[in-house]
């Protein structure tokens, strides 16, 4: 069993309703099967789910990325601080 | 965090300008310059009450000092800082400060620019509008009008 | 001199960010950019001790109004502000400061690059170095250093 | 007669030792003819003479400008604000 857990943040935490998605997994999964995954869980993932960059354990990451148990996703809509 | 030469912080209270002045204010430079991004209260027709910022706060620190990083690397940096608030923040109050102090004004410019600018790309934080009227909306959720985003 | 938008000043005391920063924050603005002119104490192997500063006081003055009116043409400024020190100005302290607030930064940094820039062509201001070796030097007396010069 | 008070600042005041140069002339004069007979007084003033840009009455000029009686003249070097 694989676990992470996946940060939301602004409008996708508004919309999934929570901040935080915890998810166990059978086998190893990357980047962008994770997205594909929560895309067919959750509607508002799937609508955002051209603009999301994934960062893990806090940087950037291309979706290409082979997630490992434990890691610390999070799905970065496009900011704007400032 | 705050060393000889960097301070990045993201804040819950309001931001000081006199501090940011304190900080950068040093024999060494001969220019220094600061951004400060203040709540507007009007875009066209849209009246805007206050602002609030979502961010993920680890990540942020660690994408200002990135960006601090990077402006040392291509600037003669003195000294150079990112502050910016959480929260709520009402028209006219700072959200961001940012500073920076070089030798020559042309690289204080340059510099700071470049950290307000990638900011606004880079860092994970979250802007969203509270209008007069009680709505409230995400500031371009999608990135239609910002530039291209690259991981 | 003050009004609603605009604050131009020849100033023998200390300047204080804080206070322009108070000015220039306005809740039609988002974008503030202040340029802060500080004496450096090292230029190569030169160790400059103070800066003092001549001044022809109401042309100066009718400058720095003339440059403010001109920043207003060709951009958004909702405020604007030049002030300037004269006599002695003790290292790491300022001796300008020039400030912008527009609705979006762009704006502001442009308008307030132009600012300096004008400043230090069309302004009658005079800066002398005092050395730590107690020697004194007005700088760069004929221009040679300075962009070409237009009355 | 016609009366000019002539202004200088920074290097030219120290150099002349004074910040004030009263001129009477018997005629009318341009800037370049009174920019030309202060070169001629002052050897510090011929010496920036290239550089000296004229300010009247507190505004920028041409030399070509035609002087009048009580005018302000000042001699601006190249300024170093900021």
């Amino acid at each position: 069993m694989i676990t992470f857990k996946i940060l939301l943040f602004s409008i996708l935490k508004e919309k999934v309703g929570q901040d935080t998605i915890e998810l166990k997994v059978a086998s190893s999964l990357t980047g962008e099967q994770l997205l594909d995954k929560l895309s067919s869980d959750y509607d508002s993932i799937h609508s955002f789910r051209s603009v999301i960059r994934l960062a893990v354990n806090e940087s950037y990451v291309h979706e290409s990325i082979e997630l490992t148990n434990g890691d610390e996703v999070a799905l970065i809509t496009p900011v704007s601080g400032g | 965090m705050k060393n000889q030469s960097l301070w990045w912080e993201i804040c819950e209270e309001s931001l000081s300008v006199e501090s940011v002045s304190k900080y950068l204010f040093d024999s060494r430079a001969g220019g220094v310059d600061i951004f400060v991004g203040i709540t507007r209260e009007w875009t066209h027709d849209k009246h805007t009450k206050m602002l609030s910022y979502d961010c993920y706060v680890p990540m942020a620190l660690k994408e200002m000092k990135a960006l601090l990083d990077d402006a040392v690397e291509r600037w003669p940096v003195v000294k150079a800082c990112i502050l910016h608030r959480t929260g709520l923040v009402p028209s006219a109050h700072p959200s961001v400060i940012i500073g920076v102090a070089t030798p020559h004004r042309k690289d204080a410019f340059e510099a700071c620019r470049f950290l307000i600018d990638q900011l606004k790309i880079r860092v994970p934080i979250w802007k969203k509008e509270t209008y007069a009227d009680g709505s409230e909306e995400w500031v371009d959720p999608t990135g239609k009008h910002s530039p291209p985003l690259q991981p």
